[in-house]
């Protein structure tokens, strides 16, 4: 499908769907609160089926974290990126590990570097950090003086 | 001309003529004792470097060659480290069984040299139900394994115990049957008087296809007994790390892995007794000439080149093949080579009672 | 006396695989919950090589950090640098020379090659037969020889840099690689011969380790994995970065979705591998090896993604660039990790020497999974 | 019906297995196969390629003289802080101050031999030797200094 009519497609299931303009694919912000029940529609209707989550990553803006999810369809070919900002202080978002399984490890990793706690998660703990690390470690203003060597 | 045929009629009368009977049948005791000790110690060593020179030419390598000629000391290099090297006890094992359990596996390895016969005449004790004794005795081995496996106090060691004890008392049977082929045969349970019996050809030439099929799955069968891959489920260091001896270090390690080659050693020992007539050269019918020819080299040598041969054998399958997955071990057993070598009895039995044999 | 530790309510036996474990080719911790010899559950416990190489990217210029790369996944470290070196591309939009480009599929075909062989021999011995190992590390040590010769080293390479490569080819590269086409002509029927015949191997990865075609697009598996539940997922096919929409080649799919399954896609496309090699050994057009790029590179605001097809699957570089000489965010998308997570769902309900068989066919390299 | 396939099962299987025994058995009688290198014994005939990076080095001529200007480019392109320059001011005859090397310091330790400092050196001064022998008992010898004593600047280079 093409960019611009996934375009009119995603706005007509979601109308405060908002664009970003630039990059190889369709970049769409979707509040975080509307995202699970959106993401839910990307998967199953037909003509847009992305059942592949290739890439699932936060980004740390300082101001805010936003939630990127990478989509593509195996069956229609198309890619989409659908961006969720989230509270740098607090930020929650709902789990997409039952609509794609391997959401579940992707957001374990999140919350481990990022901080971010996913709604009904079935099992949100760390993944690569020791259960007893303090702190979030890929966000900016992360500091460790005694693992990160500043040249 | 060399021979070990006799050495021990030699020893035995010499001491009868210059000490009294008790003290003489005492010295022999000793001796015997030392001597299985001594051709222990050899035997490991030997079969050790054999074993790594084989691999290592099987896989494209030298293999060990920088300690003596060919490597040829490595094994006593390695031996003397695991002398010097802790012994730990790992935190609550069953200090008593740990300690116990290599012992066992080496006490069981020993007893079953007793009734073979290494060479014309040279045999420790020729018992009247040798194979049957063999077969009783070699299954003792996996109480030392269990005892090791338990006492560890960790679950790898368990669950390889576990493994062990289910392939050996399966294997059993199948061993078993196809020992129980060739003393149909020659309807004796003495190894001496099986040996006898291939005077005029060795079983596996004597009794047809049958014997063959007895033969493969006796090697099949004791390569699992002795725990050797692709039958090594008690070790499957891929997935165990190290199974029943994962906990073992030092001497205590080193009795386990060389009574896991005497173990090799001896079932090929009883498979060339069986199906190779022991020390006995080949002879063919009434071949007069050839099988005078044949006497000329010694029984030792025989019986010596028989065993490494069989050893080389389960050697080779151990650098060729994969290992077997827990189930399919106990399929192969219970639906190929149980109800194969059942089957391959009664036609033993038939060949027997019609004597269809040379 | 013996203490009961370890065990859960139920009565069953709680197993730590790994991080020093045989079976997991590096420090994987994996949890297993057994009963008996049957697996109930498996938990991966990562980070033991946890580098946050993500974090040190951040702070490296886009020369340096295509360096790291390599050793995430170790295995295909020209197929990560390519990655990132085309991700940066994609950003500053420079045209690659033609010459170049040749260069770095072959060099990416060579690395598959060398990787499978490695994979292969180390999953025989996972299975319990050694020799395979040594007999693959012959064929990868010519690899590696003809890696040496060129890129200067043998396993972390850092020859790929934005814009072409570092160097041009060794005057011997053309010869080596042919001569190593031959010997590994006249080797592969012994991979056959060892192994893939093999009654023992057969039994032990047929029906072993299953996964679904709609399981294998849930779990985001990619690569071989993928490839041997049906799903067509070949980056090369489907988004053909630099000279693969001009070679001839097969995606190898199988409909298994068990580990031979994986196993025969493995096979088959070092034979693909093979194929590219040789359309492409003789055709190296004449001309720059790396387009002329400023010694300052500078990302547009933006966001950038990559995606490669490397031995294991699918590897994506994405870079979030804020106009600076360095990454503001950057994030791999490593095949591993996805196709790790399909494990435990693969692998229950069976015993534990299948967990050896299914993993090794998933090809796992650790510090990829952990970055 | 049942019992030829189980024999055909048998046979196949028999079959699969010799064949691989083959192979290993062939192996076991052609010792040219080999292919181990006895790699401390063969140090005199080992052949590195010339582009194996072992370590950095700051190429001397027969004078004593190197290329380095001194401009920190490698110290600039280098991602792990491995090489650091340390500059003086040499004073010419007509009295202009001019900026030459004074230590280069590499530290080995820290280095992962990536050639991006070989890359980026304009006056191709550095370059990567072939020793890859790096072992030793104490941290501190791995940290060097790449310029001989008394070394200068090649006439020329600028």
């Amino acid at each position: 499908m093409l960019t611009e009519d996934l375009k009119i497609q995603c706005t007509e299931l979601l109308p405060a769907i908002s664009f970003e303009e630039g990059g190889e694919w369709l970049n769409a912000y979707v509040a975080s609160e509307d995202l699970k029940s959106f993401l839910g529609k990307l998967r199953s209707l037909p003509g847009l089926e992305f059942d592949y989550l290739f890439c699932l990553t936060c980004v740390d803006w300082k101001t805010h974290l936003t939630m990127v999810y990478h989509f593509t369809s195996t069956i229609h070919r198309h890619n989409i990126v659908i961006k969720a900002k989230l509270d740098n202080s607090n930020p929650e978002i709902e789990t997409v590990s039952d609509i794609w399984r391997t959401a579940e490890m992707l957001e374990r990793e999140v919350y481990d570097l990022f901080g971010v706690k996913f709604i009904h998660h079935p099992d949100l703990r760390r993944l690569i950090m020791p259960d007893d690390w303090k702190g979030w470690p890929l966000r900016k203003d992360y500091e460790d003086p005694v693992n990160m060597i500043k040249l | 001309m060399f021979s070990l045929e006799g050495i021990t009629t030699v020893i035995h009368e010499w001491l009868n003529n210059h000490f009294s009977p008790t003290l003489a049948l005492l010295t022999e005791f000793i001796l015997v004792g030392l001597a299985a000790i001594a051709l222990f110690a050899l035997l490991g060593l030997g079969l050790v470097w054999m074993e790594r020179k084989v691999a290592a030419v099987m896989q494209i390598r030298l293999g060990p060659n920088r300690v003596g000629p060919k490597g040829i000391f490595q094994t006593s290099a390695d031996t003397l480290k695991l002398l010097l090297k802790e012994g730990l006890v790992p935190d609550g094992a069953d200090k008593f069984l740990f300690n116990l359990a290599p012992l066992v596996v080496m006490i069981v390895a020993m007893l079953i040299l007793a009734p073979i016969a290494f060479a014309k005449n040279l045999q420790i004790w020729d018992i009247n139900i040798g194979v049957l004794y063999l077969s009783a005795i070699s299954s003792l081995s996996v109480i030392g394994i269990f005892m090791a496996g338990w006492a560890s106090n960790n679950k790898y060691s368990l669950l390889g115990a576990m493994r062990s004890g289910a392939q050996i008392v399966s294997y059993e049977l199948s061993a078993g049957l196809s020992v129980l082929s060739i003393v149909v045969m020659t309807g004796s349970l003495s190894i001496r008087d099986i040996i006898l019996s291939q005077q005029n050809g060795w079983w596996i030439f004597k009794a047809h296809i049958p014997a063959l099929i007895a033969f493969v799955i006796f090697i099949i069968a004791v390569t699992a007994e002795t725990n050797r891959a692709p039958f090594d489920m008690a070790e499957a260091e891929s997935e165990l790390t190290a199974g029943f001896h994962t906990e073992y270090s030092g001497m205590r390690f080193a009795l386990f892995f060389l009574a896991e080659y005497i173990n090799i050693f001896i079932v090929c020992a009883v498979g060339a007794t069986l199906f190779f007539g022991g020390w006995m050269p080949l002879h063919i019918g009434h071949w007069q000439g050839f099988n005078q020819f044949m006497d000329y080299i010694p029984s030792s040598i025989w019986f010596l080149g028989k065993t490494l041969g069989l050893i080389f054998l389960i050697m080779w399958f151990r650098w060729t093949f994969p290992r077997l997955r827990i189930d399919q071990l106990l399929n192969l057993e219970w639906k190929y080579l149980l109800p194969i070598s059942m089957f391959n009895l009664l036609l033993m039995t038939i060949i027997a009672i019609m004597g269809w044999h040379f | 006396m013996v203490e009961e530790i370890g065990r859960t309510s139920e009565g069953d036996l709680i197993i730590n695989v790994g991080p020093q474990h045989p079976a997991t080719h590096g420090v994987l911790h994996l949890v297993l919950t057994l009963n008996g010899e049957t697996i109930k559950k498996v938990e991966p416990h990562l980070g033991y090589i946890h580098r946050s190489i993500e974090k040190m990217c951040e702070s490296l210029s886009y020369r340096q950090f295509i360096y790291v790369t390599s050793r995430m996944d170790y295995l295909s470290s020209h197929i990560n640098n390519h990655g990132c070196a085309l991700c940066v591309e994609k950003g500053l939009q420079v045209e690659v020379p033609q010459r170049a480009q040749y260069i770095r599929v072959i060099m990416d075909e060579l690395t598959r090659i060398a990787s499978h062989e490695l994979w292969w021999g180390a999953m025989a011995m996972d299975l319990g037969a050694f020799t395979p190992f040594f007999h693959a590390f012959r064929e990868r040590e010519t690899i590696t020889d003809i890696m040496e010769k060129t890129c200067g080293a043998r396993l972390t390479m850092n020859y790929m840099v934005p814009g072409g490569v570092m160097a041009e080819l060794h005057p011997d590269f053309q010869k080596d690689v042919k001569s190593f086409i031959q010997l590994y002509k006249s080797k592969f029927e012994e991979y056959n011969e060892l192994v893939t015949g093999n009654i023992i191997f057969q039994n032990r990865m047929k029906s072993v380790g299953y996964i679904s075609y709609d399981d294998a697009i849930s779990y985001g598996c990619s690569g071989p994995v993928a490839r041997a539940s049906g799903v067509h997922c070949d980056i090369r096919k489907l988004y053909p970065y630099d000279i693969y929409s001009k070679v001839a080649f097969d995606e190898i799919t199988e409909t298994g979705g068990d580990s031979y399954a994986r196993y025969l896609v493995r096979l088959k496309e070092m034979t693909q591998s093979i194929r590219i090699v040789e359309q492409l050994i003789d055709n190296i057009p004449e001309g720059d090896f790396q387009a002329k790029t400023k010694a300052v590179l500078k990302l547009p605001k933006g966001e950038f993604y990559q995606r490669v097809e490397t031995a294991r699957g699918e590897l994506g570089v994405y870079i979030v660039s804020e106009g600076g000489t360095t990454p503001y965010r950057i994030k791999f998308r490593s095949p591993g990790f996805s196709n790790l997570s399909a494990l435990e769902h693969m692998v229950k309900g069976l015993k534990i020497g299948d967990l050896v068989a299914a993993m090794g066919t998933l090809d796992l390299v650790i510090p990829d999974i952990d970055r | 019906m049942f019992l030829k396939d189980y024999i055909k099962d048998v046979y196949g299987a028999v079959r699969s297995l010799l064949k691989g025994m083959r192979m290993t058995g062939y192996y076991f009688t052609h010792h040219k196969e080999i292919i181990t290198e006895q790699y401390p014994d063969n140090r005199a005939t080992l052949l590195l390629a010339e582009r194996f990076r072992g370590e950095v080095i700051l190429l001397h001529d027969e004078k004593n003289e190197h290329a380095c200007t001194g401009c920190s480019a490698c110290e600039i392109a280098c991602p792990n802080g491995t090489i650091k320059i340390i500059n003086k001011f040499d004073v010419s005859p007509e009295g202009k101050r001019k900026k030459a090397l004074d230590t280069f310091v590499y530290h080995l330790e820290l280095c992962t031999m990536c050639n991006l400092c070989i890359v980026a050196c304009p006056t191709d001064a550095i370059k990567m030797a072939q020793t890859f022998e790096h072992s030793v008992f104490d941290r501190t010898k791995l940290t060097k200094k790449l310029n001989n004593e008394d070394s200068k600047l090649r006439e020329g280079v600028e």
